[in-house]
């Protein structure tokens, strides 16, 4: 008897691509958290951890996430920008965990920006 | 068939040929350094290049390997292709060193040869100094690897055609060279095929070092006198004296030889030999004149005859006896001497084998030739270690498998180095194997894959045989004999489907009874196969001796006279009473074993014996030398003073066959010619001998001026000889039946149909397997490569290479008894004899066996043996 | 917290063998412990890839998800990677690749030319797989295609698909795979064979070693569909002996594969039989040659027979055998995939797909290259390889391993594919692109080249094994000065005779780096025959050196490398070179940085 | 002729004492594992070259038993493959690559300071026991050409007077 089936053959492909998504050449959405020293101090990688483990947790593969320098905002982080395919990237300053959240639920997952916490629309993008 | 153009000469060759092939068929010569028939093409000298045209389109190819196709034209001799050979010549001589001078080898060296046929000049390329090993130590053969020219065809026939590999190439490019492991000497059949192929003089026989050169020597074309393929030899000599034996490659043998025909011819110029003749005087043996010692057999044979009557003569002859001997020594006995009593080979050997294919077939010989072989798909093996026994039978069996990957199916009580190849190995008990091959049959039967349109059409006794079959199933002959069923099972189906089989037997002196029984089965199984009458199909029954067919051609035995007619049937027997001008005895007489057992009793007073050594050779040798000891009086007539000559009241030199004129009859049935070496003859021949007896004891009938004319009358009243003449035999002699002059034979028999209109099967006996009892051995008397019987026992370079007997052991019953190679063991047999010799570690030997060579009379392994008793049983212990 | 982490970051680590021996893993060491350190482990992953290709450069690192490239990473480097770009997003100038024209860096991998004018099919898993990881193989469509033959196509199906590709063997001898196949379905004998050749024995090629150890199952993907076509049940891939790591790769390749199923018994439920043994060579240049390889692998002396029967009829223990190299097997799975149509819109007239190349020697780039047949020469060694180091000049490139021929400067514009190659003397070989300088004597090359040829000849026929060594003999004696008019004639014709009348692929184009070096340098010839010198300041017996005053820059390198004490030198005076003790080894010419010493 | 032959007899039995017969046991292992056919010999000489450095006369005459191959086909097969060695090797093997790219960039230089300075050539064994040099056809590291291996360690990008200053780091 075969030990895997065809269907075995597309599901193990589905699965292992999600754990390699990082290395896709193409996603939906791209969430960068500006990590410089600041931003790290003010708690980005709390902010990181939670993106993480969210994205783990419904084991979405089409969203990349990144880190990136300091914005140059050090008054406002932690810093992220959210990237959805074909819009324009928006940077959300001062964030906690519940922001964060929120951003994540309704911007990337709902694709509608969340104007609260938004600094600008259009500002910088990071070079992918 | 393929046509094509070879220099403009049209030719057609068999499809598959090589262009080379057509190039000779067309009478073209393409040189070559290292193409040989027997071997698988090579392409490595690159000196047989040609132009082909085909298509339209040009190119240059060698010739051994490619094929010849449709509408080739062939050009072998343009300007460019020789400007192309002698360039390759030149990078040959590159690192070829010229010393030709002192070469054994020149005269008869092909580069030599080409060198000088494509006038080379002088050598353009810086010569190229290179060390090589030289092999000085070998037995018979001397490496000079200086010399090579690396065409391989050394290493090729060793491993293609005698599946040794005793030489390899060693190391790689510039630094290729042939050598065992380690360049150590040689420890092989020493066949001498590497010697023999070798086209320059870098592997060359010793005994031509410094002896003479090849030009010098004469030759002289025979057949070789040990076993029964019949392999041309041809003798080189200088001086009257054999230096060197090889063999034409038009032969039957295709230039092959064993190391018995290459080297064992020394037996003729052994110190053995007897000169003179020897007559008892007051119990001592004393050299005599011919008049005294021909007086006294003759007067001794008369009063016997006298006063006991020809029924106390017992005569044994030999199957080393040309046929004319045969014939005359058969016409002698049973018309001068006026006895039946006559018999060769102990009465079993290679008669026991046609006796058993006789009744099935309607001819008691082989149905087909030696080189069907290498053609069939399946080879059956029953008892046959060909590479001790027949080499030159094992070279078409190493040929099959190697090249045609046929399948081997061997039954035996030890495993030979044939069982290595693909196949099918099934281990029977000495004696036991004609039950295997019954098994196999029961399984075909059963199976339905018997060949349906023989059986009712050309064979009859197919429900007896069914009917006697019942015991054999493969499972009830599996435990019995302790081998894998399935192995059975497979082992049929693989013969029985086979588009071509052939089955092999082989028998040495003392397989006696089973003899019979295995070829009766091998027999059947040919018939429900279907596979007989045909190429490649058939049975090969080989005999241990030179003419072991003849002898039963001649009726050298108790029922027959010569060309199978029995004595016990009146037309016959008148036939030969008129052409004999006598009257012969009206039963058949006793056979070998009844003969000694009569002598033994007193029954048998007077023993005639020729070229034979009974005290050696046959069974239980106690009875045999009380039986010469009882005799009132022995006459033997012998080449040497044999243990049984020890024994004699008169002893009478004859002649070897390197020493006379005559015919022996191979185990294919091919009636060959036999011619005197430049050798000083010693003793009379056999013929001369029976001759001069005949007129001392009154007949004036025997007056045949040469063995030709024995010929003649053998061809007037045996009708498979019918059209042989010594005028039409040839080079390469004629295959029987041959009709009439025009005949050129025919190698297959049972082609159209069966002599007796259909083949009668025979049915097998009770199951009956002798087993050897717990802590017995089985002792299997071999044969060693080296050694055929009497003979070999005088030749100085077959005792060169094998001294002594070695009993072979396997590892498991070698650490069970303690003892290690070189160890003295002790072997008694049931009934108290016993023999002592040396232990060989031996892959051929299976737990529970031992393997003894029987060919040495110093060793007395006789007296272990009883008639009919093919299983011997002994106790093995360290000694 | 989470049973399959989330890595939001992926360092892809070159572990090909030239990264490895250049100290990849020891980089990952020190990665992994920074890592640790900074609590990243869960959050950034280290996957071992196969070989990228730019080996000159590794150890390699490439940075997912944004791909950057970082190259000739040291261990000391891995805090600074960490702390900047893992932990900050800030990228590392220093590590990233400097273009040689521009001096400018590049960050992205696919900005760099040597990557980005590249078309990957068989090295089209580099660099984005774990090499030991069969699901990362399948993620990227592996099996897929095997699946596809065994699922919706017959054998002949697959065959009609190979010849519509147009693929041919990417061994050497570029004969049409298809047809190849075809062939040895036709014959009915079983059991049947199918074998990798990954003998890849030409020295400056490493493309097979490189899909072997970076990407082993599409090698045996390939295989299997090939068992599949012509109806083999068991394969082999002969592997040279000094490749361990891909052995290695390979063997564990097969133990996953046969753990999934995809080798065994009734293969993904279609009753396909197929499993894959690997024999390991053991050092011999000939046994690339089909009939010696098969020799090799039932155990005995490689050393090539006679055709016919050819290997599709009676190869392996004379049973039918299909042979093909690896890059060839990796060509399989994108063509049953895409299709032959599509696999023949790459390429040329007579050539389809994509070719691997290894460039190697004076070459700023060396590393592995795919191309489409039909890239020019030119593109290949100039904007691919980056041209050549120093600021020499092109003086040829040798295609075609040993036995290929030379291509001069000036002919640089060929397209490469099977014909073009040929009609310049060279020949595509299994791909190695040994590019040479003008600090090069092609009469010493030449010379090196027949010199391995004699080395590696099997000793067999008569024109390699003796006329392979009259040339070498010859061309030793022209390098040492002895050389004779005529000798270059002498060359050409027992060349001629070498090529025409050997037996093998080998011994058949032995004498090609002698004749189309003579084709395109006679000059070179000439000048070590008749003035006694070597214009490239090679041959040892035909130069001397001199120290160029004016060149000179008085900095003692020359002085301190000499290892016989031929260099008279004082500080800030013009070194001197004492011919009496000058053994000519040309450590001095290395040594200078200024080029003053010829 | 007789000189060299005489040599080449020395050398054969020079090897004969080198492994004790407890030793050999250790053969039995790769016999059991790979008898059967003559595939398996390539691997089996493998194993037991990693097993005892080289394959002296015992070792290729037990395989030749065990494995029931002849052995002349097994000295022919050991002598024709370059990664096999009858003889006892140094305690570091030099693996001098000679491909191509490591020719050009200076390989043939390095071959020369190694049989100038340490006074082997190409498949000879120091005196002292220390080196063995082989040359190799491409590591496949072209890459980081001239390479040299010196055991299980790749050296690259080595400048070829710097060749010596590497060996002295293996004693």
């Amino acid at each position: 008897m075969p030990k895997i089936s065809i269907e075995d053959l597309k599901k193990i492909k589905e699965q292992q691509l999600n754990k390699m998504s990082v290395r896709a050449g193409h996603h939906r959405a791209k969430i960068t958290v500006h990590m410089g020293t600041c931003g790290i101090a003010a708690g980005a990688r709390d902010i990181m951890t939670l993106f993480r483990d969210k994205i783990a947790e419904k084991d979405i593969s089409d969203i990349i996430l990144t880190n990136s320098g300091c914005a140059g905002l050090c008054a406002k982080e932690p810093m992220i920008t959210v990237e959805l395919e074909g819009s324009a990237p928006v940077k959300y300053v001062t964030l906690d965990k519940a922001k964060a959240e929120r951003v994540f639920d309704e911007h990337v997952m709902g694709g509608k920006v969340v104007e609260d916490y938004a600094l600008a629309i259009g500002s910088e993008t990071m070079a992918t | 068939m393929v046509t094509l153009t070879v220099d403009g000469v049209k030719v057609s060759v068999k499809k598959g040929s090589s262009i080379l092939e057509a190039a000779q068929a067309a009478g073209v010569r393409i040189p070559t350094l290292c193409h040989d028939k027997r071997l698988i093409p090579y392409g490595a000298c690159r000196l047989c290049i040609v132009e082909v045209t085909a298509r339209g389109k040009t190119r240059t190819m060698p010739a051994c390997f490619n094929p010849a196709r449709d509408g080739m034209e062939i050009a072998t001799s343009t300007p460019a292709l020789n400007s192309s050979r002698r360039t390759q010549l030149m990078l040959l001589l590159r690192s070829h060193p010229l010393l030709c001078p002192s070469c054994d080898a020149a005269g008869d060296c092909e580069l030599q040869n080409l060198v000088f046929e494509h006038q080379i000049p002088d050598l353009p390329f810086a010569r190229q100094s290179r060390y090589f090993h030289l092999d000085n130590d070998s037995n018979f053969i001397r490496f000079n690897m200086n010399l090579c020219i690396r065409c391989g065809m050394c290493v090729r026939i060793c491993e293609e055609v005698q599946g040794q590999s005793e030489i390899s190439f060693i190391n790689r490019g510039m630094n290729t060279e042939v050598s065992t492991d380690f360049m150590r000497p040689l420890d092989c059949e020493f066949c001498g095929q590497c010697a023999d192929i070798c086209p320059v003089g870098a592997i060359s026989s010793k005994w031509l070092v410094g002896t003479g050169r090849r030009f010098e020597l004469s030759h002289v074309k025979t057949t070789c006198s040990f076993c029964s393929l019949g392999c041309s030899l041809t003798l080189e000599e200088k001086d009257q004296q054999t230096v060197y034996v090889n063999s034409s490659h038009d032969g039957p043998n295709e230039g092959s030889l064993c190391v018995k025909g290459r080297y064992g011819w020394t037996y003729a110029y052994s110190d053995g030999r007897l000169e003179t003749p020897l007559v008892k005087k007051n119990g001592v043996l004393t050299e005599a004149s011919w008049e005294e010692a021909l007086d006294a057999a003759a007067n001794g044979f008369a009063r016997i005859k006298k006063s006991h009557g020809a029924q106390a003569i017992g005569a044994l002859g030999s199957a080393r006896l040309t046929n004319e001997e045969g014939y005359v020594f058969n016409r002698f006995v049973k018309s001068v001497l006026g006895t039946a009593n006559i018999d060769h080979g102990g009465g079993i050997s290679h008669l026991s084998l046609t006796e058993g294919i006789a009744p099935v077939l309607g001819y008691p010989a082989s149905t087909n030739s030696i080189r069907e072989i290498r053609n069939a798909r399946v080879i059956l093996l029953i008892g046959a270690d060909l590479t001790e026994t027949h080499p030159i039978a094992k070279n078409e069996i190493i040929m099959a498998t190697g090249r045609k990957r046929a399948r081997v199916i061997v039954i035996d009580s030890i495993k030979t180095k044939l069982t290595e190849r693909d196949g099918i190995f099934l281990k029977a008990p000495v004696g036991s194997e004609s039950i295997v091959v019954f098994s196999m049959i029961k399984t075909i039967m059963d199976e339905g894959l018997f060949d349906k349109a023989s059986i009712g059409n050309k064979a009859e006794g197919f429900e007896a045989l069914l009917e006697s079959l019942a015991d054999y199933t493969p499972e009830n002959v599996a435990s019995k004999l302790g081998i894998d069923v399935n192995s059975i099972r497979e082992a049929a189906r693989i013969f029985a489907q086979a588009p071509t089989a052939m089955i092999l037997l082989s028998e040495g002196l003392y397989r006696d009874s089973s003899g019979v029984e295995n070829a009766r089965a091998a027999a059947d199984l040919a018939v429900i196969t279907g596979h007989i009458g045909k190429e490649s199909c058939g049975i090969m029954a080989l005999g241990e001796k030179a003419n072991s067919q003849g002898a039963v051609d001649m009726g050298l035995t108790p029922q027959l006279l010569p060309g199978f007619a029995l004595l016990e049937d009146e037309a016959s027997r008148k036939k030969f009473d008129s052409l004999w001008k006598t009257k012969l005895p009206a039963t058949a007489g006793l056979n070998a074993r009844e003969i000694l057992a009569g002598a033994e009793t007193g029954a048998i007073k007077a023993l005639y014996v020729v070229a034979e050594n009974p005290v050696d050779d046959y069974p239980d040798r106690l009875q045999v030398e009380k039986a010469f000891k009882e005799a009132e009086f022995v006459v033997v007539q012998d080449i040497f003073f044999s243990s049984t000559a020890k024994l004699a009241d008169v002893v009478l030199p004859a002649c070897s066959a390197l020493e006379k004129n005559g015919t022996f009859t191979s185990a294919e049935r091919r009636v060959q010619t036999l011619r005197p070496s430049t050798k000083e003859k010693l003793g009379k021949s056999d013929l001369e001998l029976f001759e001069l007896l005949a007129k001392r004891m009154g007949s004036a009938q025997f007056t045949y001026s040469s063995p030709e004319a024995v010929m003649a009358e053998i061809s007037k009243c045996c009708d498979v000889y019918a059209g042989v003449s010594y005028d039409g035999l040839g080079a390469n002699g004629i295959i029987w039946p041959c009709k009439d002059s025009g005949d050129s034979g025919a190698s297959i028999l049972c082609q159209g149909g069966f002599p007796t209109g259909k083949a009668k099967l025979a049915p097998a006996g009770p199951l009956n397997a002798p087993v050897a009892k717990d802590g017995q051995f089985v002792l299997v008397q071999g044969v060693s490569k080296f050694h055929s019987g009497s003979m070999s026992m005088w030749s100085s370079s077959l005792i060169q290479v094998c001294p002594e007997p070695l009993a072979e052991m396997c590892t498991a019953d070698m650490n069970t008894l303690g003892v290690e190679e070189g160890n003295t063991i002790r072997l008694t047999s049931e009934t108290g004899e016993s023999v002592r010799l040396k232990v060989k570690w031996s892959r051929r030997s299976l737990p529970g066996e031992i393997i003894v060579p029987c060919h040495f009379p110093s060793l007395k392994l006789n007296s272990l043996v009883k008639w009919n008793e093919p299983l011997v049983k002994v106790k093995v212990e360290k000694a | 917290m989470c049973a399959s982490p989330y890595y939001r970051m992926q360092l892809m680590m070159c572990a090909g063998t030239g990264c490895i021996a250049s100290g990849s893993l020891d980089v990952k060491a020190a990665l992994e412990k920074e890592l640790e350190k900074r609590n990243l482990q869960d959050e950034v992953q280290i996957i071992m890839t196969g070989c990228n290709g730019f080996c000159a450069m590794g150890p390699l690192v490439v940075v997912y998800p944004d791909g950057i490239f970082y190259n000739q990473v040291k261990p000391e480097h891995a805090p600074l990677i960490v702390e900047e770009h893992v932990l900050k997003g800030r990228l590392v100038e220093k590590l990233l690749f400097k273009e040689e024209a521009t001096k400018s860096r590049v960050p992205l991998m696919k900005d760099i030319d040597f990557f980005g004018l590249q078309r990957l099919i068989v090295l089209r898993n580099r660099g984005l797989i774990d090499a030991e990881s069969i699901d990362e193989y399948i993620a990227r469509d592996g099996y897929a295609g095997l699946a596809k033959c065994l699922n919706e196509m017959t054998p002949e199906q697959v065959i009609e698909e190979v010849k519509k590709s147009g693929l041919r063997g990417r061994g050497g001898g570029g004969f049409p795979t298809g047809l190849k196949w075809e062939e040895c379905r036709r014959y009915d004998s079983f059991p049947k064979y199918t074998i990798c050749n990954g003998d890849e024995g030409d020295p400056g090629a490493f493309m097979d070693r490189s899909v072997m150890e970076g990407d082993p199952h599409s090698v045996l993907e390939g295989m299997a569909i090939s068992g599949y076509a012509i109806g083999a049940e068991q394969g082999y891939i002969y592997v040279r002996a000094e490749y361990p790591l891909a052995i290695q790769r390979l063997e564990k390749a097969i133990a996953d594969a046969r753990d999934y199923g995809l080798l065994g018994k009734n293969i993904l439920d279609s009753g396909f039989n197929f499993d894959i043994g690997i024999a390991p060579g053991a050092g011999a240049f000939v046994c690339g040659e089909s009939t010696a390889l098969m020799y090799s692998i039932e155990g005995k002396r490689g050393m090539p027979r006679i055709k016919p029967p050819r290997s599709a009829e009676a190869g392996l223990w004379n049973q039918p055998t299909n042979l093909n190299n690896v890059e060839t097997f990796a060509n399989l799975n994108p063509i049953m995939l895409n299709g032959g149509d599509w696999f023949a819109s790459i390429g040329t007239e007579g050539s389809k797909g994509t070719k691997v190349f290894a460039l190697t020697g004076a070459i700023n780039n060396v590393g592995l290259v795919e191309v489409p047949m039909g890239t020019s020469l030119k593109t290949l060694i100039f904007d691919i390889g980056g041209g050549i180091p120093k600021k020499r000049k092109f003086k040829a490139a040798q295609i075609g391993g040993p036995s290929g021929g030379c291509i001069p400067n000036g002919m640089e514009e060929v397209e490469i594919d099977y014909e073009s190659l040929q009609g310049v003397g060279a020949m595509m070989g299994s791909g190695g692109v040994v590019v040479m300088d003008d600090m090069t004597c092609m009469v010493d090359t030449a010379k090196f080249f027949t010199n391995f040829s004699v080395d590696e000849s099997c000793g067999k026929c008569t024109p390699c094994r003796e006329g392979l060594k009259t040339m070498f003999d010859k061309l030793t004696d022209i390098c040492e000065g002895r050389g004779q008019e005529g000798d270059v004639e002498f060359l050409i014709e027992l060349g001629n005779h070498v090529n025409d009348t050997s037996h093998c692929g080998l011994g058949k184009s032995a004498a090609n780096p002698v004749l189309s070096t003579i084709r395109y340098f006679r000059n070179e010839y000439d000048a070590h025959i008749r003035d006694k010198h070597c214009p490239a300041l090679v041959c040892p017996d035909l130069i001397d050196f001199v120290v160029l005053e004016d060149k000179c820059k008085m900095c003692g390198a020359c002085f301190k490398g000499c290892p016989s004490n031929a260099i008279v030198w004082e500080k800030k005076k013009v070194a001197w070179i004492d011919r009496e003790k000058c053994t000519k080894c040309r450590t001095c010419i290395q040594n200078c940085k200024f080029a003053a010493i010829r | 002729m007789q000189e060299r032959d005489a040599l080449l007899k020395k050398k054969v039995e020079s090897t004969v004492e080198v492994i004790p017969p407890e030793q050999l046991k250790a053969l039995d292992e790769i016999i059991d594992k790979y008898a059967g056919t003559t595939q398996n010999l390539i691997p089996a000489l493998k194993e037991a070259q990693e097993m005892f450095g080289y394959l002296p006369m015992e070792v290729q005459r037990k395989l030749s038993v065990g494995m029931n191959i002849p052995a002349p086909h097994i000295y022919g097969v050991v002598t024709f493959y370059s990664f096999f060695t009858i003889t006892p090797r140094g305690r570091h093997t030099i693996r001098l690559c000679l491909g191509t790219a490591c020719y050009v960039k200076g390989a043939k230089e390095m071959l020369e300071i190694i049989i100038r300075d340490v006074g082997i050539n190409v498949g000879e064994t120091s005196e002292d026991g220390r080196y063995t040099l082989e040359a190799v056809r491409c590591l496949g590291a072209c890459g980081l050409a001239p390479v040299m291996m010196i055991g299980e360690d790749t050296h690259g990008n080595i400048h070829p007077p710097k060749t010596i200053g590497i060996l002295d780091g293996y004693q």
